[in-house]
């Protein structure tokens, strides 16, 4: 039996291993990877309460298969966006896609 | 209770007042029976995939006008082993610009994927690994790593023909599970439940669900030899093109591992065929004695297996083009089609009786095929008649 | 099946068949027809079973007593908006015709696209089919009917035509009803304009689209005053629910005096008005007939003018909710005025046309007349049963005379000349002997339309009229309805005289030919219904026969509404005029066409004198919206709204306000930034030296670099969460 | 006294964080997008501690079979950057680590400021009740969240759509 707050702890971690990945990793595939730890961490979440919570009320779960639906989504965009500056610009570091420098 | 009827239970019984005696906490004995378990049936798996090395080699041959292996034991049957001995003392090469790490662990998940399949096989009535309330949408988790491991291997060996076939390959997986997760609902659908227990049991109860979709069944298998690589989709393969698609730098036991655990597929799906459409381990008696049942069931799932075979060594490979639009544009939209009119006649016609159910069930699939093949034939038909009129020009 | 689930699945075959045939299907002919027929046939089979079910339920209609299922669909906030289907005697009936004729029509269209034949010679899409050139096992080159180049899309507008229909008649709510209304009209629109490579037809089919629309704007301006006024919009919770009528009833809606039910009501008659084109919007339904006759049929008799109808019907506990039984409120006065207008204005028109169709045509608006007059005065029973026997006589009238047309195309493309139209009555003559089947059940349409005594189902629905009429002592109404009558009966004979009685008047007509089985066999079906079905309506009091069969029709719809209407008394008045105007009629339009030769001039042309080129142009009414209604729109729209508004007036002001900006961009430059800023702050009191180094410490701020923004971002976020954290919570 | 489910979720919850780590640290970024595997295979895992077995079998189709792999191909098709030697993480990583532990040591003080109540156990699934027809039901039926249900699959199909419009090599035409 594995109380409430051992999932948010983990969920916590991941989080902030997933927001560092999102804020210093260059290459923009690899800050997408980051985005997918953070998104994970919040499905922990959103499970661990529909378990501890009423069993009944469907709603973490449902709110869990969302947010896959909507990583899905993100990383086909993502990717394709990714690919589509790979094309142009030759280059996925997010430094060197800086035409909006001053 | 006695053995027939319940193997399982008697053994589990036995070994763990045998545990008892020795003094081993409860909960221990269990995880370690439990464990026991998990390590006797990947040895059946593996010790069957053995056999299957010879059933392939043997079949292959009478296809092909050849007696294949005479030597080792009657009907060579002990070919095999010579087999298993030169995979094993051959050297195992790692190449230099390779990802070692990845490299390595590339067939070990590539065989794991297959075997973790077993985990879930009702081979027969009360014998069973889990019975898990997902279990279908499980073989396609397992086939999910499956992919995994062939893009790994692709990409480990650092060979362009051994990326060429993982891209391949990934593909036609990504592109296959499609048109299989849909059939893999209709009986989910049939049931009302993911699991194989259950479904094998409303076969056992009721009929198979071949008579209920046969269309399905055919979707199905055709699905399942793509994925599982096999001509006339081993694109990945493709000596003509790339050679050995993507396992050409493995050698030795890592070769191995990815042949085995091919063999070992094909048959396990064979196994799937069977618990989808053809009653799993259902027959006469099978109920009462199990192990019957298990019989039932192997033989079915060599029938299976034996089906992939013919396929394989009858129908000579696509291009790869032709395989992902055979998928997208003609499999994909009739395996949603047949979806649809599943789920409309068996919500219309539960109610009805039960002889009336079938024959809706079959007659709307057989007129969806139809449908199919008459809608083919009129536009090949106008392609055809287009053809020499574009000579001219 | 349980009733209820087969009512739901009513409109799927023919909506399935849309998109098969248009999705795959297209390229083959044999398998579009076949889904569609198939298609076509399901709803039917599925139509019947639920009307033979709704028989057999005793005191069917009442209370419960219905089939009905209902599912939420939407949810909106707290309350989900339900849909649902309902079947009540009303909507049995008129399920009943729908089904039956929509059959007919399908399995007629596979004759009339002449499947089979071979391709065109030089068929184009968009062209009706001009004939192929074959040759014979002896050398012999024959013309022949080709088939319809566009013959699977056809199948496929019928498909979803009748879905629409069916959805409407199912219906449980004005909603879904309105879905259906407006699926029609969009079919409607693509099968006018069938051939669209004709010019006449895109016209039409423009002109059917924008004339219903005109009501359709209305009627929905209704259904949101219904919905506001109820917050509904089912049936069962406004029509059938006294406290709600009476509440609409007792509301005035400050517009002319009307109540909110009469309004309401008004207001989604005016949508009716559009679709059975009642006058002032019937000049759409005449030019319809450049679609392809099956499509006539379908539009004209079996589906979307009796939809417009059945509405009417079905909203007539609204349209009475504050009449007490005798004078008109002033809802139902308009209506019963529409609709006697309409009933002799488009009769009158009837009487002076020589193209087969058109004359149908116009005997259809005549007849919608007839329906909405009763309706008007209250008579629901009478409009509910001349709907349902209208739809069978005038869709096998439809059919007989696409028959009549293939048969003198059948002769047109035998001489091969091109010049003769197969349309135009005159051309014909004597053609019973060429079409027998063809002939006699056009003749049986023909006297139930023009209410032939006894025998034919038109004599019942529309005595029953006329004895409503004068039960409640509507005089002008009975009056003008007569002469309706008289001048339908007039019109029928003269349209079966000169088209099959007497001599062929061209060579076409002498080699015209009978049409094959899938045309023939909708004929011979309907033709029994156009007879036989008059005899479930025969009042109980009529001499002789009235004991023979209760007045099924009375009772069974009827129990429909929440007080049953009672019948009228029997009189012989109604009936002697009925009698009178019937037998009168027909035998006028004998006598005055019989001896009709090539090349005479109508006889009535000399006694009508300048009348009758008034009614040839159909009382110029075409004329008078080109010149009162489209003229100053386009005028508007060209010189108003346009030249005027959009150039001048828009335009002018958003370039006022760009100058305005201009001027005040330089001004701003001219008199602040450059001598105050640049001159003073900049060059006299050096304050460019602090500038400077500030814009460019703040500049590298600006990196371009996502992700230091991200930071910033988060640390923002940091700061704002603790600070609430700390000071909030 | 730890008992078994807490062991699985120990192993499991060690896996993740490892896994996560390398994930944002190691360069080679096939290997990252592996870990990445090896991540979410570890929250499958939780999934199934957590009886929710649909999601942990979903999560591995999802995540692993498309997911994962699609990462792995974008990789594999912008090799350039791939092959660069060069430090893997921007100028500003110190700013990032720091505001990451300062988001962990906030998340992580929020939940300890709830205390005990957090401590809560999972009750006991009832007998008879399948989660998974519970879950079927709540997604489709127009009372539980059927509408959020649809437009997620719009969603999909809009990204399906908007994806191979963007990546679509335009050159060629």
């Amino acid at each position: 039996m594995i109380p409430l707050s051992w999932f948010l702890y983990l969920s916590a971690v991941l989080f902030s291993i997933g927001l560092y990945g999102v804020l210093a990793r260059k290459n923009a595939i690899a800050i997408l990877l980051g985005v997918e730890l953070m998104l994970n961490a919040v499905n922990i979440n959103l499970v661990a309460f529909w378990r501890m919570g009423n069993l009944a009320l469907m709603t973490g779960q449902v709110f869990a298969i969302i947010v896959f639906a909507v990583a899905a989504a993100e990383v086909a965009v993502g990717l394709s966006l990714v690919i589509s500056v790979y094309r142009r610009h030759n280059t996925v570091i997010a430094d060197e896609l800086n035409l909006m420098k001053w | 209770m006695n053995f027939w009827t319940d193997p399982i239970k008697v053994l589990y019984d036995w070994l763990m007042s045998l545990f008892g005696g020795w003094g081993m906490a409860e909960p221990l004995a269990n995880t370690l029976v439990t464990l026991l378990g998990i390590v006797v049936l990947i040895t059946i798996a593996l010790v069957l995939d053995i056999f299957l090395v010879w059933i392939e080699r043997k079949v292959v041959a009478r296809f092909q006008g050849r007696l294949g292996p005479n030597r080792v034991g009657p009907f060579g049957i002990f070919q095999p082993f010579p087999d298993i001995i030169k995979l094993v003392i051959k050297e195992d090469i790692t190449p230099d610009g390779a990802d070692k790490v990845v490299f390595n662990i590339a067939p070990v998940l590539s065989a794991g994927s297959v075997i973790i399949l077993w985990a879930v096989l009702p081979i027969a009535s009360r014998i069973y690994g889990v019975d898990l309330n997902v279990a279908a949408l499980y073989i396609i988790a397992a086939g999910a790593l499956g992919t995994l491991s062939v893009i790994m291997a692709g990409w480990s060996s650092n060979n362009k023909y051994a990326l060429l076939g993982a891209f391949r390959q990934v593909a036609a997986m990504i592109s296959f599970e499609i048109p299989m997760v849909a059939m893999l609902l209709v009986p989910t659908i049939l049931v009302g439940s993911m699991s194989l227990n259950a479904i094998t049991q409303a076969q056992v109860d009721g009929v198979w669900f071949f008579w209920l979709s046969p269309l399905g069944s055919l979707i199905f298998a055709i699905s399942a030899i793509a994925e599982l690589g096999r001509s006339p989709f081993d694109l990945n393969e493709g000596e003509s093109e790339i050679v050995s698609g993507y396992h050409i730098e493995y050698s030795g036991m890592k070769f191995g591992w990815f042949y085995a655990g091919e063999l070992l597929h094909a048959f396990t799906f064979g196994g799937f065929m069977a618990i989808f459409f053809f009653g799993g381990w259902h027959g006469p008696w099978a109920e009462e004695y199990p192990l019957l049942g298990a019989f039932y069931f192997v033989l079915k799932a060599l029938f299976g297996y034996w089906v992939i075979m013919w396929v394989k060594y009858t129908v000579p490979r696509i291009r790869i083009d032709h395989m992902l639009a055979f998928n997208w544009k003609f499999l994909t939209p009739l395996s949603f089609a047949l979806l649809i009119v599943t789920a409309t006649v068996h919500v219309l016609m539960r109610d009805a009786a039960f002889w009336l159910y079938v024959a809706a069930m079959f007659t709307s699939n057989l007129l969806l095929g139809w449908l199919t093949v008459e809608i083919l034939r009129s536009y090949t038909r106008e392609k055809r008649e287009a053809v020499p009129s574009a000579a001219h020009h | 099946m349980a009733t209820e689930t087969i009512v739901w699945l009513l409109p799927l075959p023919p909506l399935l068949a849309f998109f098969l045939i248009v999705l795959f299907t297209n390229k083959s002919k044999a398998l579009s027809h076949s889904i569609g027929v198939g298609a076509a046939l399901l709803s039917f089979v599925g139509s019947m079973v639920v009307f033979f079910r709704a028989l057999s339920v005793e005191h069917f209609g009442e209370g419960e007593h219905i089939f009905a299922s209902s599912i939420p669909w939407l949810p909106t906030g707290d309350t989900f908006l339900r849909v649902g289907v309902q079947i009540d005697p009303l909507s049995a009936v008129v399920l009943f015709f729908v089904a039956w004729t929509i059959l007919m029509i399908f399995l007629y269209s596979v004759g009339y696209h002449n499947f089979g034949q071979p391709k065109g010679d030089h068929d184009h899409p968009g062209l009706p089919p001009h004939g192929a050139t074959v040759t014979d096992a002896h050398g012999h080159k024959h013309t022949v009917l080709s088939v319809e180049p566009m013959y699977s899309r056809f199948f496929a507008f019928l498909g979803l035509f009748a879905a629409g229909m069916y959805t409407l008649v199912i219906s449980d709510n004005l909603l879904t009803l309105f879905v259906g209304w407006e699926i029609m009209g969009l079919c409607s629109y693509l099968l006018i304009g069938f051939w669209y490579a004709k010019p006449s037809a895109r016209n039409a089919a423009i002109k059917a689209f924008m004339t219903t629309r005109v009501g359709d704007v209305f009627m929905l301006l209704g259904l949101a005053y219904l919905y506001s006024a109820t917050g509904t919009l089912s049936y069962r919770e406004i029509f059938y629910n006294q406290e709600v009528l009476h509440h609409l009833a007792e509301t005035s809606s400050h517009v002319f005096g009307l109540s909110a039910a009469g309004l309401i009501a008004l207001l989604l008659f005016i949508g009716t008005i559009g679709k059975s084109a009642q006058w002032p919007l019937h000049i759409w339904l005449p030019d319809a007939m450049e679609g392809p006759t099956p499509v006539s049929a379908m539009i004209h008799a079996a589906t979307m003018v009796s939809a417009g109808v059945y509405m009417v019907i079905r909203i007539f506990p609204l349209l009475t909710a504050d009449w007490h039984g005798h004078d008109l409120t002033t809802a139902m006065s308009v209506v019963a005025f529409i609709g006697t207008f309409t009933a002799i204005f488009a009769a009158t028109i009837a009487v002076a046309q020589n193209d087969i169709k058109k004359v149908l045509a116009y005997s259809t608006i005549s007849q919608l007349g007839f329906m909405i007059s009763a309706l008007g005065m209250g008579a629901y029973i009478a409009a509910a049963f001349h709907l349902v026997t209208h739809a069978f006589f005038k869709a096998l009238l439809f059919l007989g005379s696409g028959s009549v047309i293939h048969g003198m195309e059948h002769g047109v493309l035998h001489t091969g000349n091109h010049h003769v139209d197969p349309q135009d009555m005159w051309n014909m003559g004597g053609l019973r002997k060429k079409m027998p089947i063809t002939f006699w059940t056009f003749l049986i349409g023909g006297f139930a339309l023009s209410g032939f005594p006894l025998v034919t189902a038109g004599f019942w629905s529309k005595d029953e009229i006329l004895a409503d009429a004068f039960a409640h002592g509507h005089w002008a109404i009975l009056i003008t309805l007569s002469t309706a009558a008289l001048l339908t009966a007039f019109y029928t004979m003269r349209q079966i005289t000169l088209t099959f009685l007497g001599e062929p008047r061209t060579k076409e007509a002498e080699h015209a030919h009978e049409t094959p089985w899938t045309m023939t066999l909708p004929l011979a079906v309907l033709a029994v219904f156009a007879l036989g079905y008059g005899w479930v309506g025969i009042p109980e009091h009529f001499p002789g026969l009235g004991g023979l069969l209760p007045n099924w029709f009375h009772h069974f719809v009827g129990a429909t509404l929440l007080e049953h209407p009672e019948a009228v008394e029997f009189s012989p008045i109604p009936l002697g005029i009925s009698l009178l105007v019937a037998l009168g009629g027909l035998t006028l339009g004998w006598l005055v066409y019989k001896d009709v030769k090539a090349g005479q001039p109508d006889p009535l042309q000399k006694p009508l004198g300048v009348l009758y080129p008034f009614l040839q142009n159909k009382w110029y009414f075409d004329e008078f919206y080109a010149f009162f209604v489209i003229k100053p729109m386009t005028w508007i729209s060209e010189e108003f709204s346009y030249k005027w508004m959009d150039r001048q007036l828009i335009d002018g002001i958003l370039h006022t306000v760009a100058q305005t900006a201009l001027w005040i961009g330089s001004s701003l430059r001219n008199y602040f930034d450059k001598p105050i800023i640049n001159e003073l702050l900049g060059d006299k009191l050096g304050a460019y030296w602090t500038f400077q180094p500030a814009g460019r410490a703040l500049s590298k701020a600006q990196t371009g670099r996502v992700q230091s923004y991200l930071i910033g971002a988060v640390a923002v976020f940091l700061l704002v969460a603790a600070a609430l954290y700390l000071f909030i919570f | 006294m730890i008992d078994a489910s807490q062991v699985i979720f120990l192993l499991s919850a060690g896996l993740i964080v490892v896994s996560a780590v390398m994930v944002v640290s190691v360069r080679n970024l096939v290997h990252a997008a592996l870990w990445l595997v090896s991540t979410l295979f570890g929250v499958a895992v939780v999934y199934a501690v957590l009886e929710a077995s649909f999601l942990a079998v979903a999560q591995v189709v999802v995540y692993i079979g498309a997911i994962a792999i699609m990462f792995i191909f974008a990789v594999m098709l912008t090799r350039r950057d791939l092959l660069s030697k060069s430090e893997q993480t921007n100028a500003n990583w110190v700013w990032a680590l720091g505001l990451a532990a300062i988001v962990f040591v906030a998340l992580a003080f929020i939940i300890s400021g709830y205390g005990a109540s957090l401590n809560r156990l999972p009750a006991a699934m009832p007998e008879g009740y399948d989660p998974i027809s519970a879950l079927g039901n709540a997604l489709v039926s127009p009372e539980g969240f059927a509408l959020p249900f649809e437009v997620a699959s719009v969603l999909l199909l809009a990204a399906l759509v908007g994806s191979v419009y963007v990546a679509l090599n335009k050159a060629k035409e």
